[in-house]
């Protein structure tokens, strides 16, 4: 049974028809990446697994149920845990208030308990590599676009989840940061979470990938295991939609793995 | 300007609808009740149609419902204006229709309205003065300080009162003026300016104030430095709060302008005019800026104090519940004659 | 599921011919159910609330009422259109009501205190609002200050102008037969309306027309020809509806005695759609329109494009306060008086509140002339629909009470039609 | 050049004795010219506003103004501080003036006409407030209309509904010696005062001192004890001064036969702290707090972090209308009387005025409890200190002049302190 | 003479020191890549070149002469056109107004020339191999990361400028798209252009890069030519601020090429 499972998915914005027909799954353990081109669908496709976007047609499973995922709420409940492409950090709140929110210590007077999501911020934030954000006190409006981006990769660490999902969490992350939060997505499927990692460094997909799947123009392309592909064919995949006998739109359904 | 005929197809072929144009609501309570009551009161008993409307302080307001009434086919429009400028665009647009106007409580200056009908409001200013100089706390005095707290700026009835009130209070021998503000009809603001005032000159023995809502602020501010009682209030409008504060002893007049006084005659005179007539009017006022004389009807008010407190609730002008609603100040109703039921 | 074999790329190739018509009409569909119905739910609003008061309020749209309704509504929409500008770049103009009562009183003053002939009078107060505005989208853009703070203050300031210039009279009279009267009082010879109308229906159809050849020539996809015979027929009719039924005699009483007639659009209404195609020509076909919006969207974006963004701030207040001293020229007109009280009161939240019901965002970015007028007509008709509507003591206590439900259930009737929109 | 020695790295090492005061002192100061300056402009504005009128307006320092003063600010304060947190969330809520005028008519009608008890009356208010507050949420929320519309048409229903309720008698006049009354006209014990100030001065020490010591165990940067005992001396001595100047004998006149007398701080003062306690406590350190600066900081975030954002929303709704009830009944015992028109008028716009001189933003996301009462007493002073300076009766036009002219250079004050700040 | 010089820049943010005595020089006809770490102070030292942010201390020089930067504009009339890490979009305006954002081209009437600027639009997004793009009328708010990425792009290239600046511009862009810029980066140089290039992915900079300066916490820790280090030598410089004989703080200023 799969931890996560996309059957028959399709969502339309007006004219623009982002994703159809879409099947797709992620396991526990695994780490599931997503590429494809730019607009390919992508991102959509986080959204509507996030609750962000609701389906036009087509079902979510989690561990083989069918849910509805309406809200952010919902999804997170069901334990998935999203780092979205565009980050979505509340430039007012300083880098804990980030970090913690939805999901603040209280103590038990039922206030903040700032000392403790302090220090355990500082400490999220240098396991990730970061050494020059010089306070988590600050305001993340000032912080530097890597910076940003691992206030929310650090955001999702936080929590133990089922399901982690990253969108492109290396984009704008230094070669250190990048090793890093690589070496934590390995982490995190070896400790039994299914992630899922969409990116477009054909290089990290190898390093750590074990299943890709490949989205061409809103459509599934094909999702095969890591070991039975090369680099070359994933690009050609991911340009065009087909590479030799990977990747014909009518056997996508079942090229799944 | 009569309407023997009307082109309009709905109106019966005698026209017995009359528009009245009410000016708003915080100038003075009557606007609310007390003149809407009476006139339908007085409408019905006259077989008139009446339709009524208040323009809640706003010219465009009022300018639009007195199109209204137009459309509607109304042949005489009383209207109060909220100044004598959209008074008079509403009157001139009545008569490009043909509709007879009658200035109701408030002269439109420039205006073109067939009659005036009203109390005198300069005449109401100098029963002010006159009143204020005689009350308990400051007559016979050799030197009294008082201040004036004023109506609105922008309400030409309020520049009338003042008027009044300054000619007699400037001639009283002894008097002198410690402060003028204006209190803008509005209580909150009546009372940061007496704050101040008082403040300022602690030893003032009375108190020009234009109407009875900013009289209660006044006596407020008295109240907390207990000199209420001791300093002269005036007042305007016989308003429940007012009497009270008079029976009290803390407010020493008010003015009582019964609502009949212009009522009745505004529509005996508007059924006159619907049914052919040309009325004559006993009076005429000089419009100040064009010289018009304006046919008039002008009654007298009548100055409320302790003694006569009972007079606006048996004439009806008031409840007896709505001036004594508390225990406290049914007793004092009664020791000043009003009955509560 | 059809969907499918539609693909997310370009379609970048025109078709022509019957073809482009189903395309067309295929994509506007798509977009109204994609979200963006541009002036639908305003109008739509719009019909419901006038249907209302048509039924309920017999003679509502009777020729004489209309025109009533037309020449209410003229400074609500022209002091609506300046303050689109200032919304659209997610400031607030406060005293836009206290500038109008302000400049109308300077031009009343000139005319009467100081015998000026009525255009010196109007180019006075006309003059005065752009100073105005000069000076807050100053005081905004190169001090700082908030919007909010500074045209509270100057709402109250120019409040206490006007009636330290007006003085305890309370108003002051225009004078009679001043062409400033006639403006909202007098109307349009039949002739001349038709005209006007005719010439506007064909500069409208030429636009359109030159517009879609344009596009054609440049290899683009077109408007195809059916869709625009079909709106310029459209703008015909309704134009010549307006035109025929204000050409009827609205004089309600005639006798042996009055003859006089009233007939013809009044000249307020040319003023009102001379000042639409200004306005809506400069924010959707100029670098300056272009930039106002590019302002309101992302500011740091313009300023990185370039845009001097102090200069656009300023300008919308220039803008906005001249447009009010235009709104309270006609407000003038209409009371043929200046009042002391000029231009406070409601008076400005009725108009923010014409461009917010007409579909401009309060935050910014978004906002078209058309809301101001879609937006001050729904305003101008629950107003004029409320004033008779309820008799009696007290009344006014109630129709304020109806008038806000009306106001809501217009809104909501939008923003169900919206489905949920964010402003 | 001097910075150079110091590499942009993370701090973490917390400095301890009198190290880490001249590091405390270092930041603030840096935070300082880096543009963080919180409640600074606002305080400078009012220091100076208030050195203004002590010039030109002598006995505005007296024991006797100053209690007036305080009185005459509470209603506004109260009011403002229910807006921060609408306005926090980019919301307005134009209705709040009438809503408070509403639910004091409604508290006035409970004790005069049927006769209840202060509290039952208090009661009826306050949760009319509150159920206000809930709809008018739930149709921004839920049904998605603009905040401005929803709250632009209960401004005028509730005006309408306070009129039908007061009536004919313009006003209605609460019981002579009801507690209601004594909010805003008596005193506090002076022995109570005292104690309360003691209670007040130690609460707040301890919670420094508590903060600290967490940090300190907790091995984070705590500020330094040298810092915490210089506030909480400010703070006592602040504190005193008030009190003590508010406990002489305020009556104008005193002889041998009158010799009543008013001293002591009003209990509206009480009420005002208690008020500020408990907000400020809410918005800074619970979750909901932190939610609603998240929500009204970035939305989309807010809602992806799990926050329900229509409960957010509404609940700032419910917080702003039942303040404004309870600054309807502070009011109402100001005036000891409840109007037909309460609320109406400028009172809204002066609310949101304070709010926003104290620093809050009208976008969103910015603003604390601190700014409604700083900008409170600002907006309290300009009125107060305007009230009596300038004489005549047609003196309200210079008034209203001056008073836009002075909340202008208020706020141009702290615009240029604060250098450009947007808002 | 150097087409872009910086001499003993430095920039401070409250208590954050971003930058300091920074030297860098950018040439005609080079690709100048920029790298450093997450926070290094890459974007603080684009946006003083741009005039969005003033320097506190050194100056900017271009083609040897002192310039006065107080606003983007300053930039743009000497020819630098920049593309930032946080693209700065309209995003209540369509794809063509976002490019032609500033420089809208007018007909005889100024009036905007819709007609030719859609069409140069379109070209120019699919000469960067930007196929997803429904229509460039569409919002840019609903554009995807990439698409957004290549739409401020477009912008910078529409231009005939002295001076581009690219401010991580591959990173949300896919395996093709990233070619066609690194590509357009080369031809702009080949040009005449002195080409500035922000980067976090060692593999493009040494693909295209003439010259490496490389930021260390707020200073230049080099600026070397690119044939005279190795990769893992400037990935020392990037996590280090040394590798070897390079990059010595004290050196620093000298060691610049
Ligand atoms: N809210 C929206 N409205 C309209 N179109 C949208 C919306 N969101 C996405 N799209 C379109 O859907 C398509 C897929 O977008 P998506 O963001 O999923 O791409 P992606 O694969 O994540 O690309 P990238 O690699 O650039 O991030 C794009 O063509 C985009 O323009
Ligand atoms: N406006 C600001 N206010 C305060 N600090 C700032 C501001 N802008 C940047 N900083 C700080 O300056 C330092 C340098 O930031 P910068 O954005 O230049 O880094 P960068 O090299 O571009 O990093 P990245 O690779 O993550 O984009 C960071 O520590 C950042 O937090
Ligand atoms: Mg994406
Ligand atoms: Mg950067």
């Amino acid at each position: 049974m799969k931890t996560l499972e996309l059957k028959d998915v399709g969502k339309s914005f007006g004219p623009v028809v982002a994703l159809s027909g879409v099947d797709f799954s992620a396991e526990a353990g695994d780490v599931t990446a997503l590429v494809g081109d730019n607009g390919a669908g992508k991102s959509t496709l986080v959204k509507c697994i996030g609750g962000i976007h609701r389906v036009d047609t087509g079902e979510i499973l989690v561990d083989g149920t069918p849910q509805q995922l309406h809200e952010p709420r919902d999804a997170a409940r069901l334990g998935i845990e999203i780092v979205h492409q565009d980050l979505a950090l509340a430039d007012n709140l300083d880098v804990v208030g980030n970090m913690f929110l939805g999901r603040e210590r209280v103590n038990r007077l039922r206030t903040l308990d700032e000392n403790t999501m302090e220090k355990l911020a500082a400490q999220t934030l240098s396991s990730l590599g970061v050494r020059t954000v010089r306070s988590v006190r600050q305001r993340v409006a000032n912080l530097s676009g890597g910076q940003r981006q691992t206030v929310a990769i650090a955001k999702s660490v936080l929590w133990s989840s089922k399901i982690v999902i990253l969108d492109e969490p290396t984009a704008a992350l230094g070669v250190a940061q990048t090793e890093q939060v690589l070496d934590l997505v390995r982490r995190l499927a070896d400790r039994g979470v299914a992630v899922v990692l969409v990116s477009h460094n054909m290089n990290d997909v190898m390093q750590v990938a074990d299943s890709i799947a490949v989205l061409f123009l809103g459509r599934m392309a094909a999702q095969v295991r890591r070991q039975d592909v090369s680099q070359t064919q994933v690009v050609e995949l991911i340009t065009s939609g087909r590479s030799g006998a990977l990747g014909l739109p009518a056997e996508s359904r079942g090229a799944a793995q | 300007n009569n309407n023997k005929s009307s082109a309009s197809s709905s109106a019966p072929p005698a026209n017995t609808k009359v528009g009245v144009l009410l000016p708003d609501t915080a100038s003075s309570p009557r606007w609310v009740s007390a003149d809407p009551n009476e006139l339908r009161k007085q409408c019905a008993a006259n077989k008139l149609t009446c339709y009524i409307d208040n323009a809640n302080a706003s010219a465009t307001t009022m300018e639009s419902q007195a199109q209204a009434l137009i459309n509607q086919g109304v042949g005489v429009l009383l209207v109060t204006n909220l100044d004598s400028g959209s008074g008079k665009a509403i009157e001139s647009l009545a008569k490009q229709h043909n509709v007879v106007t009658i200035d109701y409580d408030r002269l439109t200056t420039g205006g073109t309205a067939e009659y005036y009908v009203s109390y005198d409001n300069v005449k109401v200013g100098e029963d002010q003065g006159t009143a204020l100089a005689a009350c308990p706390q400051v007559a016979g005095k050799s030197a009294v300080g008082y201040v004036d707290i004023d109506g609105a700026p922008t309400d030409n009835n309020a520049t009338l009162f003042a008027q009044g009130y300054n000619s007699v209070l400037s001639k009283q021998a002894g008097w002198t003026k410690l402060g003028e503000q204006t209190g803008n009809w509005d209580p909150a603001t009546a009372q940061t300016v007496f704050t101040t005032m008082l403040g300022r000159h602690p030893n003032l023995n009375a108190v020009m104030v234009a109407n009875d809502t900013m009289a209660q602020s006044v006596i407020n501010v008295l109240k907390s430095q207990s000199l209420a009682g001791k300093v002269a209030v005036s007042g305007q409008d016989a308003t429940a709060g007012g009497l009270d504060n008079v029976m009290a002893g803390t407010q020493c007049f008010t003015i009582y302008k019964p609502v009949a006084g212009e009522a009745d005659v505004a529509i005996k005179l508007a059924g006159q005019i619907l049914s052919g007539q040309k009325p004559t009017a006993p009076a005429t006022i000089k419009d100040p800026t064009n010289a018009r004389e304006v046919p008039s009807y002008l009654a007298d008010p009548t100055v409320i104090t302790k003694k006569n407190v009972a007079l606006p609730v048996t004439d009806g002008y008031e409840t007896a519940a709505s001036v004594c609603p508390t225990p406290a100040l049914v007793k004092l109703c009664s020791e000043n004659g009003i009955k509560t039921p | 599921m059809t969907a499918k074999t539609e693909p997310a790329v370009a379609e970048e190739t025109p078709v022509r011919g019957p073809g482009a018509l189903r395309v067309y009409i295929r994509e506007y569909v798509a977009r109204l159910r994609g979200g963006e119905l541009g002036s639908a739910p305003a109008i739509v609003g719009l019909v419901v609330i006038t249907a209302f008061f048509a039924i309920v309020h017999q003679g509502f749209l009777s020729a004489y009422n209309l025109e009533a309704l037309v020449i209410q509504a003229a400074p609500i929409i022209v002091m609506a259109m300046g303050l689109v500008f200032v919304l659209l770049l997610g400031e607030i103009d406060l005293s836009a009501g206290t500038t109008g009562g302000l400049c109308s009183a300077i031009m009343a003053v000139l005319l009467l205190r100081h015998g000026q002939s009525w255009w010196v009078g109007v180019l006075g107060g006309l003059v005065a609002g752009l100073v105005i505005g000069f000076v807050m989208g100053w005081l905004r853009a190169r001090a700082g200050i908030p919007s909010f703070v500074i045209t509270l203050a100057t709402f109250l300031a120019f409040q206490g102008l006007t009636l330290i210039l007006i003085g305890g009279q309370g108003s002051v009279i225009l004078p009679t037969g001043s062409p400033l009267i006639s403006l909202e009082n007098s109307f349009v010879p039949l002739w001349l309306g038709w005209t006007l109308l005719g010439i506007f229906v064909a500069g409208y159809a030429a636009i359109k027309l030159i517009d879609a050849r344009g596009r054609q020539q440049s290899g683009l996809a077109a408007t195809p020809i059916a869709v625009i015979v079909a709106k310029v027929i459209g703008v015909a009719l309704l134009g010549s509806a307006f035109t025929y039924e204000m050409g009827l005699n609205r004089n309600l009483i005639t006798n042996a005695f009055f003859s006089s007639k009233a007939q013809g659009e009044p000249w307020a209404v040319v003023l009102l759609v001379l000042l639409f195609v200004i306005w809506h020509f400069t924010l959707s076909r100029t670098r300056y329109g272009r930039h106002v919006y590019a302002v309101g969207g992302n500011e740091e974006a313009a300023r990185r494009a370039g845009v001097v963004v102090s200069r656009i701030r300023i300008s919308v207040f220039v803008i906005c306060s001249g447009m009010a001293a235009i709104s309270g020229v006609v407000a003038a007109s209409l009371l043929q008086s200046v009042q002391s009280n000029a231009g406070a009161g409601n008076t400005l939240l009725l108009a923010v509140g014409a461009a917010v019901i007409g579909g401009t965002s309060l935050f910014g970015g978004r906002g078209r002339m058309i809301d101001a007028v879609l937006g001050g007509l729904v305003v101008a008709v629950i107003i004029n629909g409320m004033s008779d509507l309820i008799q009696g003591s007290n009344s006014s206590g109630y129709e304020w009470v109806v008038t806000g439900a009306v106001l809501l259930l217009a809104a909501g009737f939008d923003a169900v039609v919206r489905h949920g929109r964010s402003t």
